[in-house]
């Protein structure tokens, strides 16, 4: 048992830091320095790079798919370092989520077809899950696909479809067997965004910010060679999905980030003529929080150690998760304290158009969106509490 | 001992809960806060002249009404409910509580026109860097002639962007963070050498970033006598925590109402929501976090009126206590709604943002908690 | 609105006051201060003088049966300055719990029989309640009681029979009816303890005291007189008592005391050379503490005037409850923390019959036992977790 | 990076449980406790001898196997599961941890004496009003001709009845609360001038408050250099604070166990409690805190060999996670349990009493945050 990474770990992080310090874009990080909210080209040119640099924007991936064929430890630094410069995240629609389950359940065709653009960030994915009537309850979702000949006629409406606006394609689940029981006669269809009958909506949230979507899908015709898996039978790939989309959840690197820049603001503001991060009250908070996050870090470490080991990954995902968003909120929490007063103007170029000068320490600005933007976490993905009744169930036995 | 509301008391109440269901929906709430000027001036007009709430807590010498704490306490608890963004608070509680104090005819009139709707001030006191810290003053006021010389920089000061006057704490003695030293000024927005970047702020209200640049007053801008001003702002102040208090009350109420009313309709796995013991506890959680901040917000209103340790120390405990209450009832409501509580649609995230800035807004808990810790010592022991 | 008590409410005070400080028995405040276990007549000294004084041993009793005709603010004052003064507590059993249960159900005999001396402390009542397959969920009882004659014959056991040793009487729900449904079918009876067939065995609990008992009935006879209100009506009885249960749990004036003891030992220990009540951390901690139990105060306080209105109390009973509790334990874990290594000693006389010579400093003794012995709050009379569902639908309607 | 036991680890842990399954159940250790002893020797000499785990981390060159930190972990990890009060920790992790360190003979065959079995020592650090800081030593020993002459008291010596040799911290220089001047000796405990008040302890091991009047100590008591013991004492107690971790996981671990097992067996209102949502995500909570704190212990384990600075950091850090789910753990697995989870007959009661102890063995939570937030500036930057 030893902490220290192998020699071979430590070239791999340097040549990561490396390349990401002589190839990252220039405008986006420009961007992100002024606080500017990113295009759809800003998310794919990083995306591009690493697909280009055999396979680093598909770590996860297998060699024969052209994944780079990491350890689990060099994926753990591969994202550490992302996460520590800052890059901008690969997003997980179509590498993590939808990837693995065409490579897990689709024909050669669909292989061909779909893998490469989405390696290669040409292929913009999202997910079409959740519907108003079925969030927790996901299998209890009432989006309808009728057979017509070759093609299926799609109708229905799906919701917090994050990033739908920029998306080329999208995954949908459907009921194909209305008669069926609720896992049962759902199939799992890849649909092209700019069919027919496919209107994207915004959904303003209460950060004043345009990240995810309603998607109304009236009479749209989805050939049938675009459905995964038998018909019927896409809870199967749902399962299998979810099961992945917890990889990387606990954000270990990226509140390492959020809690440098709390110390960063908390460096700047003073109380009591100190400066706030020297004050003991709010000095333990921080602490506290460092502490949690390095129980987290660990419990992640242990994971990966026991998956390098050849073991699957266990119901540990749903503790990463709920740790992780705990962490993260938190760590939104204490940088709004840290910010004080200045945690109130609302300046971020926003959805309804504004953009406003600047006011207030740059290190405090917009600290209570990112707050209200990060109660999302807690609730995505399986919420916090159905994470606890997947532990309930499958660890404790209860 | 009695906690029951007088007769007049309730009338308030009512004719205030009236007006508001009627004008203050959620939507024009909405469009009220997303037009230009960010408020509604004509609901201000009837607040003064039709409900008559502005006065309730004045003088009747200055045409108010003659109440007291209590009553602002009805009136901001009920601001809180329909999630008010006009200034009661920055103008009526802070403004004219300030200037009631002071008997020149400048503030006299200062008070019979806010009463009388007519009238927007807003009291700058922070600063860039003085956080919470009332005495942390760095802008200036210097003798000039007969009158002073204003220079200095107030930091989000709420309300200011519609306000035509501004209460402005300045330094003409002592050093940064001492209580001796500090004079109140009664001055125009419009006058020469001021000026404000105005914007939004988070929870639906306007704020401003106010510059000073050799602003002359004349004598009679300085309200009391100088270099005394620190313990009447302290005490408005207090007097503003516990209305703050008050409408935490209101904003607290209606997130365990609307997250019970929500959790009986919303389905998942076959069954209503509410039937999980889960969210039950938590909402029952919820519920008692109201109650006790509703109990916290009696007694520090209550005891406004008594010595400055006590007053001090009471409302600092409730302030304390209130502004968790709305972190965790706030959090709490939002994770019970899932999705559909973080849209801008819905009202609910809107009171989650107020309940969120009323933890911070005057002193943040953290903020509280030092100040009874070093108040405590210095508390009457029980009888 | 307004805080302040009336002159006669302060007069009332001064009294109540000045009596206990020339009326407590001596013998038994020197017990307390050495830290000695209290025996039978311990309890009952001061039971019997506060009888004697015109009902002042049972203040929520009915002129008509000798209650004081207190008012509610006065009831509350008269607690206060209880607890203030650190009398040993009135046991609730009788005075508080069988008693009204008489008052409202009995027979003229029965109250003529059992209130005078339960007001004069001439008869120490216990609890037969709980049972081993039943805690929670009361009505799940099984101790059957079969009609012979004018007696019924009782059979089972029955748990947690607080201080059942020094009992001379005991109130029992019991099972007359084995078919009827749960909640039906439960008789109400008053059983002598020296009857033939009750055997009390000791429960030791974690802290080594023996304050709680099993009571083992096997063919008890019991004179059907002694069975309140009709049979198989026992359930009515048992919710009308569970309602009264409550009163005084929110224990503000014993929190206080509490409180007190907790700056006591601040004081004397130091933390870096600084007295451990001067100390930030320690006092934030002491300083929230205070700051609950000032919420819980005001919450009572309220319900209290709405007593005094003539307002039924309302379900903020369970309130009190959950939030008294949480204090007191709160308390006693802040003690614990603050006596830091002399919380370790176990030195108190205990049931196993030790009695070391003392270490540590005076404030510092017995502080984990209390700890310990303190866990039980938060799980007896209704645990917390009933109690949350009794608000969750008594008063959100969940 | 790797976090799997060796084979001789994993034999280890293996034997270790399969003797303690044999011997150790609850009543057994019930009867032990009571006992006038408070432990059974008999057990001691089993572990010493028969199962070899007293040797396990201990030089190869002393009679031991040669291991490090990880056995000891192994070991505490099992001694925690099944309660164990032996002097695992007092005499083999602190006892022999810290004689190693020394080269004198008495120290080389102390060790060995531990090794075997036959001694057991106890450290006497902590002094009545020291509370946790291990340079607040106002005990003195004093030149006295070729040796030493030792005044002064310490508190809660954990171990010390069952002990016949006592480490000693004794101030030979310096002012109280000074980390220079602390000199460590190695004394009999039937030595004149040393006496004892012994006592249990409530979690069920054995403690003394040690008096020192004149006690005459030879020049070779003194362990290593004059005035210098206080970074090998630090060194010791973090590994201690590390095993303690350790322990706490076994503690924790069937805190766990037993609570999930008994709501699976336990009916209310007709069903297994373990069906109620709240009592299942207030396991998960359990369940999430152990294996965070497993995860702790793993990190401070492997990190005792590097500085001073990062040692005392992530033990602080380990020590201050791992006692508050000491806490948190024990209290929920009590009030899961109900009334039958607070008397003296279940198992489970005498794990929460032993949690509870661990959270302030040695420094509290809160201490051990201090010591974190002092020492993380001086911290290396993450690579």
């Amino acid at each position: 048992m030893n902490l220290d990474f192998s020699p071979q770990d430590i070239a791999f992080r340097d040549e990561v830091r490396t390349f990401i310090e002589q190839n990252y874009p220039a405008e986006v990080r420009a961007k992100q320095d002024a606080g500017e909210e990113l295009g759809r080209e800003d998310y794919l040119a990083w995306h591009r790079i690493l697909g280009t640099k055999g396979g680093w924007s598909t770590p996860s991936w297998p060699v024969e798919y052209g994944g780079p064929g990491w350890t689990p430890i060099q994926k753990f630094i591969f994202a550490e370092e992302n996460a520590r410069a800052g890059t901008v995240p690969i997003l997980p629609f179509g590498v993590n989520m939808v990837a693995p389950v065409i490579m897990a359940f689709g024909t050669p065709d669909q292989k061909a077809r779909f893998l490469p653009p989405t390696m290669m960030g040409e292929m913009w994915w999202c997910q079409g899950y959740s519907e108003p009537g079925a969030g927790s309850d996901l299998a209890g979702l009432s989006t309808r696909a009728v057979r017509d000949g070759d093609h299926y006629v799609v109708n229905g409406q799906k919701t917090w479809t994050t990033l739908a606006q920029h998306a080329d394609w999208g995954f949908f689940l459907v009921r194909t067997d209305p008669v069926a029981k609720k896992q049962e006669g759902i199939s799992f269809l890849l649909l092209d965004m700019t069919s027919p009958g496919v209107t994207v909506r915004p959904i303003i949230t209460l950060d004043g910010a345009h990240e995810v979507n309603e998607v109304w899908l009236e009479d749209v015709r989805v050939p049938v060679e675009q459905r995964i898996f038998d018909e019927n039978k896409g809870w199967t790939c749902a399962k299998f999905l979810l099961a992945h989309e917890r990889t990387g959840i606990a954000g270990v690197a990226r509140s390492k980030r959020a809690i440098d820049r709390l110390h960063d603001i908390a460096s700047e503001e003073t109380v009591d003529g100190l400066a706030l991060d020297q004050d003991p009250f709010f000095a333990r908070k921080m602490a506290e929080l460092e502490i949690e996050l390095m129980a987290l870090e660990y419990t992640e470490l242990r994971g990966l150690a026991r998956e390098a080991e050849g073991k699957p990954p266990g119901p540990e995902s749903s503790l990463l998760k709920i740790k992780g968003t705990e962490i993260q909120q938190r760590a939104t929490e204490l940088a709004m304290e840290a910010a004080g007063r200045y945690a109130s103007p609302h300046l971020l170029h926003n959805a309804t158009g504004g953009n406003e000068a600047p006011v207030g320490p740059r290190s405090a600005r917009g600290v209570a969106d990112t707050y209200f933007n990060m109660r999302k976490t807690s609730i995505y993905g399986g919420s916090n509490e159905i994470q606890r009744n997947i532990i309930a169930k499958a660890v404790l036995g209860l | 001992m009695d906690f029951s509301f007088s007769e007049e008391q309730r009338l308030l109440r009512d004719s205030l809960q009236g007006f508001l269901r009627n004008t203050y929906d959620a939507d024009s709430r909405r469009k009220a806060v997303a037009s230009d000027a960010g408020w509604r001036p004509e609901i201000w007009r009837a607040l003064a002249q039709d409900v008559g709430v502005l006065g309730a807590a004045l003088p009747e010498e200055l045409g108010g009404l003659g109440g007291g704490p209590v009553d602002t306490m009805v009136v901001m608890t009920e601001l809180g409910r329909a999630l008010v963004v006009e200034p009661f608070l920055e103008t009526v509680v802070i403004g004219a509580g300030l200037l009631k104090r002071y008997d020149s005819p400048a503030a006299c009139a200062a008070v019979e026109q806010i009463i009388g709707g007519e009238l927007i001030t807003a009291l700058a006191w922070g600063e860039p860097t003085s956080r919470y810290d009332v005495a942390d003053v760095c802008t200036t006021a210097k003798r000039e002639g007969e009158g002073w010389r204003l220079d200095g920089k107030k930091a989000v000061v709420v309300a200011a962007p519609w306000a035509s006057k501004l209460l402005v704490t300045a330094r003409t003695g002592g050093g940064q963070r001492e209580a001796q030293g500090v004079s109140l000024f009664l001055i125009d927005k419009d006058a020469a050498g001021v000026s404000a970047v105005d914007y939004p702020t988070v929870d639906g209200k306007r704020a401003s970033e106010v510059t000073f640049e050799g602003v002359s007053l004349g004598a009679d801008a300085l309200l009391g006598e100088e270099g005394q001003a620190l313990p009447h702002v302290e005490a408005v102040l207090d007097e503003a925590r516990a209305a703050l208090c008050a409408e935490a009350g209101g904003v607290l109420s209606e997130l365990v109402r609307q997250t019970v009313e929500y959790t009986k309709q919303r389905k998942q796995f076959g069954r209503p929501i509410a039937d999980f013991q889960v969210l039950q506890h938590r909402m029952v959680d919820m519920f008692i976090s109201t109650e006790q901040s509703l109990s916290m917000t009696f007694m520090a209103t209550l005891k406004l009126d008594l010595t400055a340790v006590e007053r001090a120390a009471a409302v600092s405990a409730a302030k304390a206590y209130v502004g968790r209450a709305c972190t965790s009832v706030g959090q709490a409501a939002v994770q019970i709604h899932g999705g559909i509580g973080l849209t801008e649609e819905l009202a609910l995230s809107h009171y989650f943002k107020r309940a969120t800035m009323i933890e911070q807004a005057l002193g943040s808990s953290d903020f509280h908690l030092r100040r009874y810790q070093a108040l405590r010592a210095e508390l009457p022991a029980a009888a």
